[in-house]
């Protein structure tokens, strides 16, 4: 990298950091939220007749 | 006094929701000229927010009000300026004196300010005219609050609990004041938890009755974004 | 109108009467001051070359200083109710709330900084560009500060945020005031900055007035 | 309302995509790198430096672009009231604020051999910087508030003023940096870029992009689901 390996490396490590932590961050929280949702809707708030929804796939039409 | 040429207050289908709870759901309501709409309910029933509602500060996240057949938040200046609100709180500096408050709230309204001293003799505070608001007792701060719908004339009356903190007297005169807007065929919409007099022409609404069950609120939900 | 002149009288009395407030604001903006040339260290030559950009941050910091009182004593008594249930336009009375606050705040602020120019060791041929400078500036810290003001109502930690939300939005004010001062000591002509300084205000004017109705009427519910 | 307004239609569509745009985002980046690092020619000037440029310019230019859809999901949000408006802005400001980090840290390693200083305050560093700002502004008043609705609607104001502001903070940092002009500061991209330099910056800004929607939707859907438990427990806490 004609020398200037020590300023290219960290610009292109810190960039991956960043980005990996911001995509892991995102995908954590969501996954935690999944789960309260989960939780709340296992002890029966949820409207009955309707089993606790997945992850958002089966949401239903507005 | 003048003659207000009112027209009917109503609201259909109106949700309320504050802090992402559903205070009221689906309701109705209709006054007309020359009445009075009287809001009972238990606390949180949402009898405030109905009438910060009316007063166009709150927007509902369903249905809509109406003032005649125009809707109050598409010309909110006109319905602000045939509306009074009095709230639980005050709104008086301690540093004015009674006069100069109600001088400005008049003036705020474009109303003359030939209308101050009237207003504050009628409503029981002749005597403390000039007396700075830090010394004025929260009795006849709530009167000083209540004099606002003396100074400025306007139709449509919503009070919050007006009797709250009066004397015998005070809402002696207050039932008083109220039965006079209304023969001038003005509007009245009060939530209170005491007894007022309000004559023949009172309709009470119980805020109660839309309160939404949790499978309406659940069902509501299921709506939006899942 | 009544109510535009009613609003800016009723705030104006209330500022001379609770007179601290602006006179906190006047002593804040001179304490700052004088800390720089004893933290830069007093040789003439230093102070000079620093002396409009070291006033103009000061007078945005004591702007910043005194906006939470511009809507949060009426958002707290219940007056907001009120002051966005007037009949007139919200903007207008917005405007009104801006112009007392720039009374109190601004105007006091330009009279004083050619005294802290003085000590500050500027130029005297610079004062007029300061003080035309501070005459179109200080009037849009009053405006992008109350939006800033109508946006944190209600929030926690009001006074810090309200500071970290407008100063950002201060810096074109920063640069053509400060600019304006160092091209008249320099010689060569502050016209361009003092018009370009017009400009922002002219912008702000309108933009600033709606943005804070907006806010204002969001924060009632 | 258009076809998309309906929320839970376009979430639905959104997540079904987003296995693929994960896919193409991972090989775009790849291919980013690959030419970014070793199928292009070192700078005539600046040596192998240049090569930092591949993510500096993209993540700077991203930083404009979240907060430009910020400004635009805040405008339908106030005007047209779209439900999603309030989430996807409110989804997007971590991810543009990363992005100005990122381009404010590359700046500086790629000044550092250049101009010998960790921080230059170039025109378009500072105003980098100066949106970064405006980035945290927002995040801090949007959570500054108990009532999340509060917080959305208070935003989405700040975020459009700031928008509007954006220019004219341009145009005075310009302005500024024209005045106190450094005798010798080397223009950060250089006279004209070769098009051998062109396909990485562009595959890296398209990577970039794609990978902005991805995390978009990950974090839209977990901001969803954190406002359906809080509503869900507002009603238990009612019963």
């Amino acid at each position: 990298m004609g020398g200037y390996g020590a300023f290219i490396w960290p610009a292109y490590g810190i960039v991956a950091i960043v980005m990996a932590g911001l995509l892991v961050a995102a995908v954590r929280g969501t996954r935690a939220r999944a789960r309260d949702l989960a939780a709340l809707e296992a002890t029966g708030v949820s409207r009955r007749g309707n089993p606790p929804q997945s992850k958002g796939s089966d949401g239903d039409d507005a | 006094m003048t003659e207000f040429q009112c027209s009917r207050f109503s609201g259909a289908g109106v949700d309320c929701a504050r802090g992402g709870r559903l205070v009221f759901a689906a309701l109705d309501f209709a006054v007309e000229p020359g009445c009075a709409l009287v809001l009972v309910g238990p606390n949180g029933s949402g009898k405030s927010s109905l009438l910060r509602l009316m007063a166009g500060l709150i927007r509902p996240t369903a249905g809509a009000l109406a003032w005649g057949d125009e809707e109050i938040l598409k010309d909110r200046e006109s319905h602000a300026g045939r509306t009074h609100y009095v709230g639980h709180q005050e709104a008086a500096k301690p540093a004015m004196t009674a006069r100069e408050t109600l001088g400005f709230w008049a003036a705020m309204r474009g109303a003359p300010g030939t209308g101050v001293e009237r207003a504050l003799e009628v409503i029981g505070l002749g005597h403390r005219m000039d007396y700075p608001g830090r010394y004025l007792s929260s009795g006849q701060k709530r009167r000083l609050a209540l004099a606002r719908l003396l100074a400025a004339p306007a139709p449509l009356w919503l009070l919050d609990e007006p009797s709250v903190g009066l004397d015998r007297d005070g809402v002696a005169m207050l039932e008083r004041e109220l039965a006079a807007h209304c023969e001038r065929g003005g509007v009245v919409v009060l939530a209170t938890h005491t007894e007022i007099a309000l004559g023949s022409n009172a309709v009470e609404l119980e805020l109660g009755d839309f309160t939404p069950s949790r499978e309406a609120v659940l069902a509501r939900m299921a709506g939006e974004v899942v | 109108m009544s109510a535009f002149w009613a609003l800016v009288g009723r705030d104006l009395r209330l500022a001379l009467r609770q007179g601290a407030d602006a006179v906190m604001v006047l002593m804040f903006f001179v304490i700052v001051v004088t800390l720089f040339p004893l933290g830069v260290g007093p040789e003439p030559g230093v102070l000079e070359r620093i002396s409009s950009g070291i006033v103009w941050v000061a007078a945005l910091l004591a702007a910043m200083l005194s906006l939470d009182r511009l809507f949060q004593a009426d958002y707290d008594d219940g007056s907001l109710d009120l002051i966005v249930m007037t009949p007139a336009p919200l903007e207008l009375v917005v405007l009104a709330k801006c112009l007392a606050h720039w009374l109190t705040t601004g105007l006091p602020i330009l009279i004083v900084s050619p005294l802290l120019g003085v000590l500050m060791n500027m130029r005297p041929d610079a004062f007029w560009v300061l003080l035309a400078g501070m005459a179109l500036g200080t009037p849009v810290l009053s405006l992008v500060g109350a939006v800033g003001a109508a946006l944190v109502l209600g929030s926690r930690r009001a006074g810090v945020l309200v500071a970290l939300l407008v100063l950002p939005l201060t810096i074109p004010i920063l640069i053509f005031g400060v600019g304006a001062v160092e091209a008249a000591v320099g010689g060569y002509g502050a016209r361009p900055h003092l018009l370009l300084l017009g400009a922002v205000l002219l912008f702000a004017l309108p933009l600033c007035p709606w943005a804070t109705a907006a806010a204002l009427r969001q924060s009632t519910t | 309302m258009h076809r998309f307004a309906n929320p839970a239609r376009f979430m639905r569509i959104a997540e079904r995509l987003l296995p693929w745009v994960s896919g193409a985002t991972g090989l775009t980046l790849i291919a980013g790198l690959y030419f970014g690092l070793f199928a292009s020619p070192a700078d005539y000037q600046q040596g192998e430096t240049v090569r930092i440029m591949y993510v500096h310019v993209p993540a700077a230019w991203m930083a404009l672009f979240i907060y430009t859809t910020m400004a635009v999901a805040s405008v339908s949000y106030i005007v047209w009231k779209h439900p999603l408006a309030d989430v996807a802005a409110q989804a997007a400001a971590p991810i543009g604020a990363g992005f100005t980090a990122m381009a404010l840290i590359t700046g500086s390693l790629w000044g550092q051999p250049m101009w010998g200083t960790w921080w230059v305050w170039d025109a378009r560093l500072t105003s980098v910087l100066i949106l970064f700002f405006l980035y945290l502004g927002y995040m801090a008043l949007v959570n500054a508030f108990d009532d999340p609705e509060r917080g959305s609607r208070a935003g989405a104001i700040l975020a459009l003023v700031g928008f509007i502001n954006v220019p004219i903070i341009k145009f005075s940092v310009d302005w500024w940096n024209t005045l106190h002009q450094p005798a010798s500061v080397v223009k950060m991209d250089g006279p004209a870029i070769d098009n051998s330099m062109l396909i990485p910056l562009l595959l890296m800004a398209l990577g970039f992009k794609l990978y902005f929607l991805v995390v978009l939707v990950i974090r839209m859907r977990g901001e969803l689901t954190a406002r359906r438990v809080r509503a869900l427990r507002l009603v238990e806490a009612d019963v």
